[in-house]
């Protein structure tokens, strides 16, 4: 058994109050090196089995993949590769650079450790099991090996997802097959690659720390010797550290957005989000199969006064699925803007009275004043909402196992990436029983799915994706709420660098301002 | 029998009663997690019930064969501290509960420490003039620290001394291996865990002190001239700790259990924070794993303060205690 | 050189009112005697000995009294003014040896203890030595392992001779045992009592020995005093009180003495003089006259008017009660 | 009554118990009166968020512009409601349990003792912690599972009292008279048991109510939009740069609510039993 309570932490603890407080702690302006929050702590550090983005992000910083985000935006440039050559829709050819170095004494990197790496999403790790994150690789059929630093991509249909969700991002990083494969299952918390950054060290719920790889051969150095980040679960201590001066950089929520502008030698970072977070109605259960219902649900809620109760004002709400600035955004879609006449008038067409649902939710502070808006307001056309908060585990165990057929109205946040393909396919007919809460089944929405995805069109899958959310729309199954938005708080002397949607952070790209 | 031999058969009785609990509690924690209405491998699982990951913990854990086996199963497993393989992270569990375990055990060791150093003499002070005005005074203070719920010390602790001064840092342990950082981290907590603890012990100090000095042996030291400090402070308080000490094994567990509040609130990690994030999550192997933890460390404790104990007080290892 | 009480008078402030224990009790003790102050329960006798030892309750009030000791004079009224004296000039032996030890404290660091002060400087090893030694003069089994043991290892009869050797330690010129053998097996009594005579002719010091017995008294004692109701009825030596008590209530005593002497109950409460009918006064209002009026076989009109005085027995100065019989008009 | 009265009386001969009483009946007053005379907790008014406290609203405003001080009120009311039907529950299940045990003996008292051990074996919050996750947060639920981490406490001390019961002799005679147990149960176990689980259950409430404010901050127990002190606290916390003073005021109220509790259980305690010296 391996004990780390050593005799400076128990010597710590037991002279805590020996030593009063007035030594002052380390301040922001001793500070050359940034140290930032994280709302959550590594899970695993395999690439393939990560669980959040706090690992993402690390190992987007740590690991080399064929082609990297550029700074801030979801463009790309090679990295690993010295050149990727397009045969056919379904077929590139990759370089790899020459002298590119796995951290640890484990050799140059090839193309067989490319090779070894994607191949774990197609057959499943060591003993088979496949990865949590298979499915960004989908389209890989193959990767065949040509030559010491040469191979070639094999797709199964053609994809523009594989490359934003897949090769650019933490799925796509390349590991060395000898770490691998010595490392055995100490992969989930040893990270080897030959990337920017190294990770120097882990303290498990406590902080981890990236220093900076003099060894990585490729076109980003990073600029700061070490990033420290620390493990605050919630960001409102986060916030009040950073007040304090003991963080230069945080994510932060709504509600704190006047506070934070008025904070001395701080930069207010707002990057409007592309999540989406909207109550989903059971189109099967009881009075809610009956679309005016559903409709006049919609006209009741008022999702104006949510924006401003429960998120402050401070992001802008959502008309549909897909978030401005995404391909196919439908910009013309329809705003419910709250008219109890019109929403009364739909129920007294039905002839119900005395209705009465359950709204389901997360029991985070957001989500709860989410759902005791949306009861005051339907409790004034005569539906009673009954509020049943979760936690995380409970809430989102309603995804397995048709645990989710008994749900009514429910408070559903998702997370987005940059293809649209992404975000339709929950709304699925197969996805039902599963993560498509709203049990709602269109054949036709799931026969644009699948044209959508083998489509490589920009203009006709703009058009395929917008048909979908009018699909949607018509369904009234969804009342669209926020893409939401993402606020940090930024010491001034750092200039912090995020893919657009404000969740994946590019610690390699962190800079002095 | 000797003393030594009679010392070693209180340690055998008392270590043979510590495993019947230990065996117990490791009973009724099965048992608890077994009734659970449900399919099992789903409660175990939550939302990451695929079904791979069911079968492999059907396996594991033996669901497929009879009760007796499982609860053995489940029984040496815990002994030998092999709670298997986090589904979320992949990493063993044991070792996720030893990550944290430091920190839990810094705080709630300093915060008994800091409640013994403070309540102790606190208590002495009372006892040592009772029915004063400073004796009344301390009482009503002492009772003010044993009421006031370690929430709102906590909370009103941050909102003046992290918050409003700026004096203490807000959130997490610290950096590691800075150790003037880490224990500025600590001084909050462990107040703020401490306080009803003082009030507690001061008041039992003051209480069995009170009594001690009531009693004859007292009376004999005081005739052949013992100075009045060296009868309190000396013959009496070590008679008087025996109450005190063995309320302290309690106060461990009370520690532990209360310190769940405090690193939510000091955003610490901890074992509290772990088993409160862990449900949240649904990760029942990572609760049923600290909750072994706690229990153990709490009748180990127990055990640690018997024998401090039957130190304190020979008559306890004597069987007359 | 004499030790002398003079005029001691202590009352206790209850709940119910001012309860008056003592009442100008005067007792003088030769040096190297021992002396017995006898009573029943509730006569007063072990105030007399705290109030010598400033050890009394805190709701107890010394309101008059003084003690001469080596030749000092003592103001007894005063809060601790003996205790300069207490472990030097005057020792004390109590009822309970089960009780009169600390629990916790090995007896060696107990002995040690009351060396600290009367020989200070000394170290460790010499106070462990001279603890052993008097362990051993008290003829207690074993005495080098004794001082490691506690307390509850030892019989009452061996806790008794380790408090006797802590008042050896302390070299008083004042012993007082407050009935060191009422709560010990009667076959232990002879030992015990052979261990106070021998400390007292070791040190030479001047004995109090106080008790309810009056057996004890007339085995061991040189000088006796009875005590009734917080007054000193009648003193003297042991032969010439046994030969002619001076007071009814000493006489009654002495009736009632011989046929309980050798059975006692192991229980102190049992062994009060109950064949004396009548019970004791309430102590809050003395009534007027001879206090032991109410009880008295011999008493006549005037006992419940006239408070008596001391008055010599058989014109014996060293011999006086309190009786108006021996008054003589 | 007059029972009751006198009781009263006595409690309030020393300053403890008069101060115990004193802050008791100011929680009691405002957990009762606070609710009738202050505006419907639940009415949202998005544009008064975070109101400062003024004349409309005493305490100020929550996040979704409720009034605070009514939470607050209306909050108290439901935490000490519920902290007295735990108390009740478990110490009438505990002293049956208790009972039954002491009187019926041999192994069934054996295994209900060791029961009791091992129950107490969890440190009570953690316990608490892992029945709800495992079996729910219902508002029933959380009753019943607290009042399980409460039972052998009162457990303990009935069966105590029932095994010196059973050996004196009246009760011994009349077992012998084949008088009906529950009979003599009702006769004598109850009375004599009453006394010290009356003692044992006001000094435990204000730790239940310590109990379910550490559990409701923790997010276990109330559903919104109902509110109990430790969400109030937690609510509060989770705003706390845009106001201190919700946060303080529920925790003052708590504070005040246990202080009170344990002084008055004292003083109670004192004046039923009042050999017992231990605090707790």
């Amino acid at each position: 058994m391996r004990m780390k309570l050593d005799r400076r932490t128990f010597l710590a603890g037991s002279s805590a109050l020996a030593i009063l407080p007035y030594v002052s702690f380390a301040r922001a302006a001793d500070r050359t090196n940034p140290i930032i929050a994280l709302d959550t702590d590594i899970g695993n550090l395999d690439p393939g089995n990560r669980v959040g983005t706090t690992e993402s992000n690390i190992i987007r910083s740590v690991c080399q993949t064929l082609v990297r985000f550029e700074p801030g935006k979801t463009s790309w440039t090679n990295d690993a590769a010295k050149e990727i050559k397009q045969i056919s829709d379904t077929e590139f050819d990759f370089e790899l650079n020459r002298g590119q170095m796995f951290t640890g004494g484990f050799g140059e990197m090839t193309a067989d450790d490319v090779k070894y790496s994607f191949d774990r999403f197609i057959d499943g790790d060591k003993n088979g099991k496949k990865l949590t994150y298979a499915d960004d690789m989908e389209a890989l059929k193959a990767v065949e090996v040509t030559g010491k630093y040469t191979g070639k991509l094999i797709l199964k249909h053609p994809s523009a997802a594989l490359w934003l969700i897949g090769l650019c991002d933490a799925s796509g990083a390349i590991l060395s097959k000898k770490a691998v494969e010595q490392l055995g299952d100490k992969i989930a918390t040893t990270l080897i690659g030959s990337g920017p950054m190294t990770l120097k060290e882990w303290r498990p719920k406590e902080q981890f720390v990236l220093a900076a790889n003099p060894d990585y051969k490729g076109p980003y150095k990073p600029h700061f010797e070490e990033l420290t980040g620390k493990i605050i679960p919630e960001h409102k201590t986060a916030f009040l550290s950073y007040q304090a001066k003991e963080l230069d950089f945080t994510a932060f929520d709504a509600d704190q957005l006047n506070t934070a502008k008025r904070l001395p030698d701080t930069k207010v970072i707002d990057i409007p989000g592309i999540d989406y977070t909207w109550i989903g109605i059971n189109v099967e259960k009881g009075d809610l199969a009956d679309l005016k219902v559903r409709q006049a649900i919609r006209w009741a809620i008022d999702v104006d006064a949510i924006i401003q109760g429960a998120y402050s004002g401070a992001t802008s709400r959502a008309k549909t699925l897909l978030a401005p600035g995404l391909l196919g955004n439908w910009a013309d879609a329809p705003l419910y803007t709250r008219d109890v006449a019109k929403a009364q008038a739909l129920v007294a067409e039905t002839g119900k009275t005395g209705l009465t649902f359950t709204f389901t939710c997360l029991n985070d502070a957001t989500s709860l004043a989410v759902a005791q808006i949306a009861q005051a307001n339907l409790a004034e056309i005569g539906i009673t909402l009954t509020i049943n908060a979760m936690d995380s585990g409970a809430y989102w165990a309603l995804g397995a196992d048709d645990a989710s057929k008994d749900l009514e109205l429910t408070l559903i946040p998702y997370t987005s990436k940059f293809d649209p393909s992404f975000q339709t396919q929950w709304f699925l007919a197969s996805q039902i029983g599963l993560w498509n809460w709203q049990r709602w089944n269109s054949p036709e929405f799931d026969k644009l799915h699948q044209e959508g995805l083998e489509t490589l069109d920009t203009a006709k899958r703009e058009e395929i994706y917008i048909n979908m959310q009018k699909l949607l729309d018509e369904s009234a199954s969804c009342i669209w709420i926020t893409h939401g938005r993402n606020f940090f708080v930024d010491a001034a002397w750092l200039k912090p660098m995020f893919l657009p949607n404000g969740k994946d952070w590019q610690f390699e790209f962190f800079d002095k301002a | 029998m000797t003393r030594s031999q009679r010392t070693a058969a209180f340690i055998a009785s008392r270590l043979a009663s510590v495993m019947l609990t230990i065996a117990g509690a490791t009973l009724l924690l099965f048992l608890m997690v077994r009734l659970v209405p449900g399919d099992f491998t789903s409660v175990m699982l939550g939302p990451r019930a695929t079904p791979v990951l069911r079968a492999q913990i059907t396996h594991d854990m033996g669901l497929d064969r009879s009760m007796v086996e499982q609860l053995w199963l489940f029984a040496s497993r815990a002994a030998t501290g092999n709670f298997g393989e986090d589904v979320v992270s992949h990493r063993p569990i044991l070792d996720i509960v030893l990550d944290v375990v430091p920190n839990t055990l810094a705080l709630a060791f300093s915060a008994l420490a800091l409640a013994m150093v403070v309540g102790i003499p606190i208590g002495v002070i009372a006892a040592l003039k009772p029915g004063s005005w400073l004796d009344s005074g301390l009482a009503l203070l002492s009772i003010s620290f044993i009421t006031t719920p370690t929430l709102v010390v906590s909370v009103i602790l941050f909102l003046i001394f992290a918050i409003g001064l700026h004096w203490l840092p807000v959130a997490g342990a610290g950096n590691p291996g800075d150790i003037a950082d880490r224990l500025q981290h600590l001084v909050l907590p462990s107040v703020a865990l401490a306080l009803g603890w003082v009030g507690y012990i001061s008041r039992l100090v003051r209480a069995a002190l009170l009594d001690t000095l009531a009693e004859l042996h007292v009376r004999t030291l005081r005739a052949y001239g013992v100075s009045e400090y060296r009868i309190v402070g000396l013959y009496a308080l070590k008679l008087a700790l025996v109450p005190v000490v063995s309320i302290l094994g309690i106060g461990l567990g009370d520690l532990i259990g209360s310190s769940v509040v405090v690193e939510i609130i000091f955003a610490r990690p901890g074992i509290g924070s772990l088993i409160f994030n862990s449900i949240a999550q649904r990760n029942y192997p990572v609760v049923q794993a600290c909750i072994v933890f706690i229990v153990a460390f709490y009748i180990v404790a127990n055990l640690v303060v018997d024998m401090i104990n039957a130190g304190l007080d020979p008559r306890i290892a004597a069987g007359r205690g | 050189m004499a030790i002398s009480l003079r005029n001691l008078s202590v009352n206790y402030s209850l709940q119910q009112g001012t309860a008056h224990a003592l009442r100008g009790v005067s007792l003088d003790i030769e040096k190297g005697q021992m002396h017995g102050l006898v009573g029943e329960s509730g006569s007063g006798k072990s105030t007399v000995a705290f109030a010598l030892m400033g050890l009394l309750a805190n709701n107890a009030n010394v309101t008059s009294g003084t003690a001469t000791i080596e030749g000092k004079s003592f103001d007894l009224t005063k809060r601790n003014a003996t205790a300069d004296l207490r472990g030097r000039g005057m020792a004390m032996i109590f009822q309970d040896p089960m009780l009169s030890l600390n629990p916790v404290f090995t007896i060696g660091t107990q002995l040690c203890e009351v060396l600290r002060r009367r020989t200070p400087g000394s170290d460790r090893k010499t106070q462990g030595a001279m603890a052993e030694d008097a362990l051993a003069k008290v003829r207690l089994s074993n005495p080098g392992r004794r001082m490691n043991q506690y307390p509850h290892e030892l019989s009452g009869g061996m806790r008794q001779r380790v408090v006797i050797a802590m008042a050896l330690l302390s070299e008083p010129a004042l012993l007082i045992a407050d009935e060191p053998t009422t709560a010990l097996d009667v076959t232990v009594e002879a030992q015990i009592m052979r261990e106070i005579i021998g400390l007292r002719d070791r040190i030479g010091c001047a004995v109090l020995l106080i008790t309810h017995s009056l057996g004890l008294v007339t085995e061991y004692c040189d000088a006796i005093s009875v005590l009734y109701a917080g007054e000193k009825l009648e003193s003297g030596t042991v032969r010439q009180v046994q030969r002619q008590p001076g007071h009814p209530y000493t006489r009654m005593l002495f009736d009632c003495e011989v046929p309980i002497d050798r059975e006692r109950h192991a229980d102190a409460s049992q062994n009060r003089f109950t064949v004396i009918a009548g019970d004791l006064p309430d102590p809050r209002r003395r009534p007027p006259g001879c206090i032991f009026n109410a009880r008295c076989d011999v008493s006549f009109e005037d006992c419940a008017v006239v408070s008596p005085g001391d008055y010599p027995v058989r014109n014996d100065d060293s011999h006086s009660a309190r009786c108006l019989r021996l008054a003589t008009p | 009554m007059s029972g009751i009265f006198a009781t009263l009386k006595r409690i309030c001969s020393e300053r403890d118990g008069r101060l115990g009483l004193a802050f008791t009946c100011l929680i009691l007053m405002f957990a009762l009166v606070g609710p009738l005379v202050s505006p419907d907790p639940n009415a949202i008014d998005i544009k008064a968020r975070f109101a400062a406290p003024g004349l409309a609203h005493l305490l100020g405003t929550d996040n979704l512009g409720r009034d605070l001080l009514a939470r607050t009120s209306v909050g108290t009311r439901y935490a000490l409601t519920l902290a007295v039907i735990i108390v009740v529950i478990s110490s009438i299940i505990g002293s049956l349990i208790g009972i039954i045990a002491g009187i019926v003996g041999s192994w069934i008292d054996r295994a209900v003792a060791a029961v009791f051990d091992i129950v107490n074996a969890f440190p009570p919050l953690i316990l608490a912690f892992a029945l709800i996750a495992l079996y729910g947060n219902g508002s029933a639920t959380f009753v019943l599972l607290v009042t399980v981490v409460f039972i052998p406490q009162f457990g303990r001390m009935a069966r105590a009292r029932a095994k010196t019961l059973r050996n004196l002799s009246f009760i011994e005679a009349e077992r012998m008279l084949a008088v009906h147990p529950i009979t003599i149960v009702v006769r004598h176990y109850l009375p004599n048991v009453a006394g010290p689980i009356i003692v044992l259950a006001s000094m435990n409430l204000p730790v239940v109510i310590a109990f379910e404010a550490s559990l409701s901050f923790l997010g276990f127990g109330v559903q919104p939009p109902k509110s109990s002190l430790g969400t109030l606290i937690k609510d509060g916390f989770i705003s706390i740069n845009q106001s201190w003073w919700p946060t303080v005021a529920a925790a003052l109220v708590l504070a005040i609510a246990t202080l009170g509790a344990t002084l008055l259980g004292e003083a109670l305690r004192r004046v039923i039993d009042p050999k017992s010296t231990r605090a707790r």
